[in-house]
Parts: structure tokens; sequence; C-alpha cells
């Protein structure tokens, strides 16, 4: 039935419906050039989420480039799911940020769980256990209903995940600031821990080897989210088919047992986890790192609802989901370990040598397209950039100097700005202790969890103070950066490396280009100074409601090393009668 | 003295249920996964908190169903001590080892933080080692703890004293602020508050350690009597 | 094949709090008129059975896993449809 | 006075976790014959209202608290009662 709606190859041309995709004139001729012909309806699906901004950061792509990815403890830079840090004794941290923005701005449970759910998948489709949750929340200020709402929504939704899979949610930060009003920002970080022999790759290789399908079935939701999350929130994204996924934390939990248990197993060769334009993105990538091709039949695909098309199956964002290559002759090795866990594994296509991702559905061919200009052939843009108005304006100000006139009383007003006060009442609500190992929990500098069976802990934390970075963008990235790195110092930890979620208005705005260009080399500079490599990290562009931007915010995660718990230092006073100290300037 | 932890899917306090009696206890433990059938060889069960089944009907009710809990119910029927946790708790009251039931939590969110408990019970195998009117500081962390019994049942509560902790003010709506109860034998304990998780003073209190300490002296005494 | 709805909802002598909260909430927002909100469960059911056994069939899942009895009341719907 | 009954569903093609894992657990109880389970809310509201007002109210409640049309469909019963 459905496919006799899909438009015609010639008709998705004539009447430019790549464009509702978000793919440009430009864009549809690549596409056009690469194929040597003209793309059919799944075709121009897959290029059109493996070349949004989510997926291919065709914009931001030339500030990345600038961050320092390297370092003697590297063992894992940007690329993979996560990035892996060394902390000696054979063991290594895995850790990495992403938003969710938009889907938490139409439905904030939801949005904010899958949000976690899509992290934590991050983590363990590398290998690694995760051990601790961070988050980093922006709101219109605290007084109108809708963001009330939004706040609320958002908190439970972020606990309702962490706490059923069982990871602990340690620590976060909260700002409300108008300017995010109708944008609100939720980033969600995970932290693992992993051995070296145990870290995998996301990659395809060995010819004949068979790609298994893991984990829930595939519905009709959520199809062109990754699209949907490179644009701005307008009154016409309402309208759009529903974005939006439905989190099940405990089919996650079970998947990720099943996955540290199958990761033990030699006949897994890798292993991805489907998360923005799902199917897709996880075949083309993992084929594509191993100069692979991939062959898949799309009737063997588990579908959670009937007569669903190739195109609705590969842009599908189900959530909990995975997909592996495992050794040609050993499939029910794997199947058995899924099994055993109460999950669905289906071999669904195998490994070819041609570089293509082949997709068969009812015994045709419904797309056949290298893999490399789905995953790696994406143009790149160098959006013009402008100093914008406000910021010449703001530095020939002289600096300002609050009169106080009674320091108690502005000290409680302060306190009591939402932003400033406790946040205990949202960290009340995370899960923060199980797995017991949580030595400092929300409500210090930095939380810091303890290594079993060693001396040593890591410490987390989520940084941004995005007025700074407003008001001067270098300097306030390089603020951003020192200020996640004394969090960590005094908690009696040595940083090791950063994971960064860039959250901007639209990049086609030269001055918000210019933001993200400043900010970034300002967060670069402080990373070499403090030696903290980037090894990881999202961009989230496009965050304007009604072509206004939020602050520009690139929200800093950065873990250290505590080479022994007697170490750790709180926030709070110990005992009455210890000397105070200030140090600094 | 060794201890069973029964893993059901979605548990996730296995593991410190485990490591709390296997490190600092230093008895054995084991896990046992929820699809065997017997508890032949073990001298108490210990069902961890978690969200068995993601709770998605109601705490603990699709769990009460795994194989397993014929060989927890026949352990229990035979004296052996048999301990609830959180979700463990609320599977004993779904599977009617212990009387009552769960509500969401008054204010309607999870909870989660150290709350300071009453022993008001302290002559039941699991509180040997507390003082009666104790006051110990034992974490929870849950959704729906907030404990429901008509008059009636509080009253036998009472009458038994089967109360056996109870939070020292209001945490989450529970009738008469109980936080732990037994069955009327004694040797069934459920309870909100995560002894497991208070057992090492590096993450805040050790005041669960006596818990488990109780249930091993317990344990002693009746071996040295009847063997 | 039968559609089944099963309401599930907590004894009147039980306090409601998610009730009392969307209350509240109802009240916040101008509609002053709500002067109750009780929140119960509806679980829609495909099954595939026989006349004469469906409704005991029903029977038994509500009391062996639907609702709890100590908290809750339960009331179901059959109605016969035709299988696509 | 007025009950009403509003009943609060995840739209068909939203995954319904809970559903699955009761309709899961009602084959092992040994309920094969069940198909498909779905699960959601039913709120029981008193209000005090008029005839001409009453069905815009609840309407507009739904809109804005009681569902969210993101993911959820909603549909109504309104039935006039004696006030006690
Ligand atoms: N969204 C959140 N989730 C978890 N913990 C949070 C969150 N927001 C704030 N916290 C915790 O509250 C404490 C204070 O946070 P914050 O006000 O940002 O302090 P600081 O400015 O010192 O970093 C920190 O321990 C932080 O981890």
């Amino acid at each position: 039935m459905q496919l006799l709606h899909e438009p015609s190859p010639q008709m998705i041309k004539d009447e430019r419906i790549y464009a509702e995709m978000g793919v440009t004139d430009e864009e549809f001729r690549m596409v056009e050039n690469i194929l040597g012909r003209l793309p059919n309806y799944t075709e121009i699906g897959l290029f059109s989420v493996m070349w949004s901004e989510h997926c291919s950061y065709k914009n931001s792509k030339v500030v990345l480039k600038k961050f320092p990815t390297t370092g003697e403890k590297v063992l894992q830079g940007p690329g993979e799911g996560a990035g892996i840090i060394d902390i000696g004794d054979e063991q290594a941290v895995v850790f990495k940020i992403e938003s969710h923005n938009h889907p938490s701005a139409i439905e904030p449970y939801q949005g904010a769980a899958t949000g976690v759910g899509g992290i934590i998948r991050d983590i363990f489709s590398m290998g690694a256990r995760p051990v601790g949750l961070l988050n980093s929340l922006r709101f219109g200020e605290l007084e109108t209903p809708r963001v009330k709402y939004l706040f609320e929504e958002v908190v439970a939704g972020i606990a309702g995940y962490g706490n059923c899979i069982g990871i602990p949610t340690v620590g976060g930060e909260i700002q409300f600031d108008p300017c995010y009003d109708g944008n609100p920002l939720v980033n969600a970080m995970c932290v693992g821990l992993i051995d070296h022999k145990d870290i995998q790759k996301g990659q395809a290789k060995g010819v004949g080897n068979s790609v298994i399908y893991v984990g829930a079935s595939t519905g009709r939701d959520g199809i062109h989210g990754a699209t949907f999350a490179s644009e701005e929130l307008s009154e016409a994204s309402e309208a759009k088919r529903p974005a939006v996924q439905v989190g099940d934390p405990f089919m996650e939990k079970l998947l990720l047992e099943a996955c540290l248990e199958a990761i033990q197993n030699d006949a897994l060769v890798g292993i991805q986890d489907m998360g923005a334009a799902g199917l897709t993105s996880s075949s083309a990538e993992m084929a594509s790192k191993a100069g692979s091709g991939i062959e898949m039949d799309l009737d063997k695909v588990p579908q959670r609802e009937k007569g669903m098309t190739a195109y609705e199956m590969m842009l599908s964002e189900s959530q909990e989901r995975m997909l592996l290559v495992v050794e040609a002759g050993r499939e029910q090795e794997m199947i058995d370990i899924f099994e055993r866990w109460g999950l669905e594994a289906v071999v669904v296509g195998k490994v070819t040598d041609d570089k293509k991702l082949r997709l068969l559905h009812k015994g045709e061919v419904v797309a056949d397209v290298p893999v490399d200009s789905l995953a790696e052939d994406a143009p790149v843009y160098h959006k013009p950039s402008k100093e914008p108005a406000y910021y010449s304006q703001f530095q020939n100000e002289a600096p300002f100097k609050p009169a106080v006139a009674d320091m108690k009383e502005t000290l409680a007003q302060l306190l009591a700005q939402p932003t400033i006060a406790s946040k205990e009442w949202v960290y009340d609500q995370y899960d923060y202790m199980v797995r017991t190992n949580t030595v400092v929990a929300p409500g210090s500098d930095a939380a810091v969890l303890r290594i079993r069976d060693t001396e040593k802990a890591i410490a987390m934390t989520t940084d941004c103070n995005s007025r700074y970075i407003y008001l001067d963008p270098y300097v306030g990235g390089q603020i951003a950066i020192a200020e996640a790195a004394r969090n960590l110092v005094c908690s009696g930890a040595k940083p090791l490396g950063v994971t960064d979620c860039l959250n901007y208005g639209s990049p086609e705005k030269p001055e918000i280009f210019w933001q993200l260009e400043k900010s970034t080399d300002g967060l670069s500079n402080a990373c070499e100074v403090l030696e903290t490599p980037v090894i990881g990290g999202n961009v989230s562009l496009y965050n304007e409601t009604n072509g206004v931007a939020v602050y520009p915010t690139p929200v800093i995660g950065m873990v250290g090393l505590v080479e022994n718990v007697d170490h750790i230092t709180k926030q709070q006073f110990q005992q009455a009668g210890d000397l105070i100290y200030v140090i600094g300037e | 003295m060794k201890f069973a932890v029964i893993v059901f899917p979605g548990s996730n306090c296995d593991l410190d249920m485990y490591h709390a009696v296997k490190d600092e206890l230093g008895v054995e433990a084991e896990y046992v996964w929820h699809d065997e059938t017997s508890l032949e060889g073990f001298d108490g069960v210990l069902l961890p908190g978690g969200f068995s089944y993601g709770d998605y009907l109601r705490c603990g009710a699709i769990a009460r169903f795994s194989p397993i809990m014929d060989a927890v119910i026949q352990a229990a029927n035979e004296g052996k001590p048999v301990l609830g946790v959180c979700n463990g708790f609320q599977i004993l009251l779904e599977a009617g080892l212990l009387p009552g039931a769960m509500r969401r939590n008054k204010n309607l969110k999870f909870i989660c933080r150290p709350v300071q408990l009453v022993v008001e019970n302290n002559e039941t195998l699991f509180t040997n080692g507390y003082a009666k009117g104790q006051e110990i500081t034992i974490p929870v962390a849950h959704g729906e703890g907030n404990y429901y019994c008509d008059d009636d049942l509080l009253q036998k509560l009472v009458a038994n004293k089967q109360i056996v902790f109870s939070y020292q003010s209001d945490v989450n709506g529970s009738v008469n602020d109980i936080a732990g109860i037994t069955n009327e034998a004694g040797n069934v304990l459920g309870m909100m508050p995560h002894p497991e998780r208070a057992v090492d003073s590096l993450l805040g209190s050790d005041d669960g350690l006596t818990l488990f300490k109780s249930i091993l002296s317990h344990w002693r005494e009746r071996n040295a009597i009847t063997s | 094949m039968y559609e089944v709805k099963v309401f599930v909802s907590l004894k009147e002598a039980v306090l409601d709090p998610q009730g009392a909260a969307v209350k509240g909430s109802l009240h916040h927002l101008g509609f002053e008129g709500v002067e109750e909100v009780r929140i119960g469960k509806v679980m829609t059911l495909r099954i595939e059975s026989t006349a004469d056994k469906i409704e005991a069939e029903v029977k038994e899942m509500c009391e062996k896993l639907l609702a709890n009895p100590v908290i809750e009341d339960y009331r179901f719907e059959i109605e016969e449809v035709v299988s696509q």
C-alpha cells in the first residue's frame, strides 16, 4: 500500500521532494553525481539523514578540527561511540556527552529519558561498563507554567531512565535564563570503565561475516529525528510526524548486560548502537570504517508495526537497538547470549567487499549506495562569520561595578536565584548511589566514584557559563574549561580529558557562526594549556525559537583521576575550628 | 553461612547486596538467576532492589511469578532468613509473604537520600545487633515506598511487633512511617531503605552492616545449638 | 478474537496522591470547578479465546496479575471482534 | 455536577513498554491467547459546570494538561450527575 505512495525518482527531483527532507539543491546534485543516476525515495532518505548536521557535522567540522584530540593517555579520540583515556593498571575511562534538546522541548519526559538511554548505549557499545551519569540543563526563567512543566518533566525523565537501568546520576548543572525559554537544552553525559582488552570498535570487518540486529523491534517512531534535530523549532515542526520516541529502560538494562557478556566472546567482530538515523548510520558507518560494504535483508528486521517500508525501517529511531558484526559460522553463540537475557537477536545481513550499502526488501534491491558517500563524503561548509554588533558594544563599555549596600541582603538574594540555589530538589530524585561507588554525591564541586578493588577513584563534572560566552566567546570558552578543571582539582583529581556538547543557534547566521568559531578557539586554547584533550562530543545547532538563538552554550564534561581515595576532598566545611583560606587573586 | 542473591531481569542492586555480604560481612554469597527453581544449600535469601521487569505494571508484580519464587516461599516456610530490600520488599508484598501494599510516594517523586530510621524491634534475627530505639542512617531510593495497610492490619502489625524499622520523620507518606516489617514468624523482613548501601563509612554510613551481622550471629547461634 | 478492557483503580478508601496532584494543577490552570480527580489504569487486551472461557480467563488474569486486591478494584468489559 | 471520564492512551505507533511487559507475563502465566496489551490511563473527574461549557472545558484540560498530543490520544465521556 504505502509503497505505491512513494514518489518516483523523477518526481523526487521535479517536485524537489528532497527539500522536505532537508537536502539542498546542490546536495541533491551531488547525490546524483555519486550514484550516476537519480536516487529513489529510500536512497535520498539515507542521504538526507547521513548528511544532516546531526550525523555529518557538515557545518561544525571546520571548528571541531581545532580541538586538541591527542595525548599520551588517549586510547580513543573522537570518531567512535565515545572517547577512551588510560587510567593505568590496564583500565581506562570512557565518556561522552550528547544533546537531546529538540525531543525534550516537545515531550520533555521521554525526550530527556531517551537522551539518557542513547548516551548509555554509546558507552557500552565501546565495551565499557557505564558507572555514572551527568547532565547539563538549560531552561527559561522558572516563572511560567510551561517552563516549570518542562523542568519537572525533564528531571523526572532523566531520573526515570537512570534509576530504572541502575546507573547512578551523580552530577550536573542547571541554568535558567530567558534565552532558553522556547528552546530548553538537555545534555546527558555518561562515564564508563573498561579493561583495555575489552575495547570494541564499531567496524564491519571480514567479508562474509554476519550482521546481527539485537534489541527492541523497529517501529515508525522518530522517523527523521536526525534531520529534525538539525532544524529550528517552529510551529511547523509541531505538525510533523512525531519525532519523539518512548524509552524502555528495562529493555536497555537487559541489552547492556547482554552486550557486556557478548564482548567477552571473540566471535564478536564489531558493535555499534543505533542512535540518530538508526539502522542507516550504524550500518553505513561500520562498513565505511572497515573499508567494507554491508548487504541487509530488511524483511528480517524485527518490526513492531505492519507494512513498514524500507524507507521507514532505515530511518526509524526506535530506541534500545544495536548492530553487531559476528564471525561467520558462530552466529548461534551470540544469539544464545541475547536469548538468555530475553532479547531478540537476528541475522539481517552480511559484510561484503564492494563498499556498498545494499538493501533488499521483498526480494528487490531497494537501495544500492556507496557507504563512504553516506558516512564520509557529506559536504563540508565553512559558513561566513561576522562579529556581532552587540559584542563590540559590550567591549567598549566600562567594567561594571556592582554597588552592594547590604552584603547580607545581597547574598540572600543571590542564593535565592534558581540558577544559584541548591539543586537538592533535583538530585533527590536521582538514584546517585546505586552500585555503591559514589564517594562524593551531588552537592559538591565534582562527583567522585571509587574504582572497586583499587585505591583509585574518578571525578567528573559538567560546566558552562553561557553568559560569559555570549559576552566574550573566546574568554568565556577558556573559562568553561578552567571551571571544569577547577571543580575536578578541588575534589582531589587530576583532569584527564574533555567531552563537549556545542549548543548554538543557526550556523546560517554569520553572527552565530562567529560565536561558534571564537568560543571553540577559547575552548581549544584552554584544553591545550591544561593538557586535557577533547576525546569526543556532540554538536547541536539551530537552537532557536522564532529566530532568536540561545546563548552559545558549549557544555563541558570533564573527567579526572584521583590516585588515592584518601586524597578526595569535599566542598563542605568539615568541622568547627578549621581554618579558611582564600587562594588565587 | 551462605546467601543467595536473587537476580531478576531488571534487578540493579544485586551487585551491592553481593558485595555487602561477601566483602564486608565476609561470608559466602552466590547470585541465583530468576529462572532457577531450587535454593538448596543456601542458608539465607536476599532479594535485592532495582526495577524487576521495569516495574512496569506495579512494582514487583511480574517478578513474583518468576520460577525461583516457589523456592523463596519454601525457604521462608522453612524458617530461613529472607530479606527483601526496596524492590525485593515490593516483590515479597506481591507474593503475599508480607502483608500490605505499596503506593507511589506521597510527593509523586523518586526519593534518594540518606534517612534516619528508628529500630522499633531489636528482637528479630535481623536486628539483634541494634539497640531498641536506636537511630541509624540508611539511604532510601524509591518511587513507590509509601506503605499502605488498613487499620486492622496495622493493629496486628503493632501487636505482633512486626514493625521493625520506622522513619524518624515522614519520608514518603507511609502509614505510621513504616519503613520495614517482618512476617508473623519473624524470618521474612521487607524494608524500603537499603542496608547494603550502608556498609562502608567511605560512602557515608556503615549502619546497615549491623543488620547483616545480626543475621549471621543468629545463624551461628542456631547452628551451634542444633549441630 | 476478543477485545477486553480492564479498568483498575485504587479502592475508595485509599488516598490517590496522583489524582490530588492533577486536581491541584487543574485549579492552578483556572479550572476551579474540578472537585475530585481519581486516576486509574485501563488495559486493552486482544485475546484469542472462546465465548465459554473468556470471562473466567480475564477474571483470573485480573486476580493474579493485573490488579492488586489489597489496594485496587477492577472491572472489565469484553467485546467480540472480528480478527483482521 | 458532571462526572467525566478521560481516557488517555499512547498513540498506536508509539512503543508501549508496559503493555509489552504485561503481555509477556500473561504468556508466562499460561494465557497464551493474549495477542496484544496496551496500557493507558483513565481519569475520573467530578466537575461543577454548566451544559454549555463542560465539553469545551474538558477538551481544554485534556490538551493543556491531561494528555500530551505528541505521543498520546485522548477521548472523554461526560455524564451529568446529581450533586450529593
Ligand atoms: N541537573 C543536575 N543533575 C545532578 N546534579 C546536579 C544538577 N544540577 C546541579 N547538580 C549538582 O548540584 C551541585 C551544585 O551545582 P552547581 O550549582 O552547578 O554548582 P557549581 O557552580 O559549584 O558547579 C553540584 O554537585 C552538581 O553536581
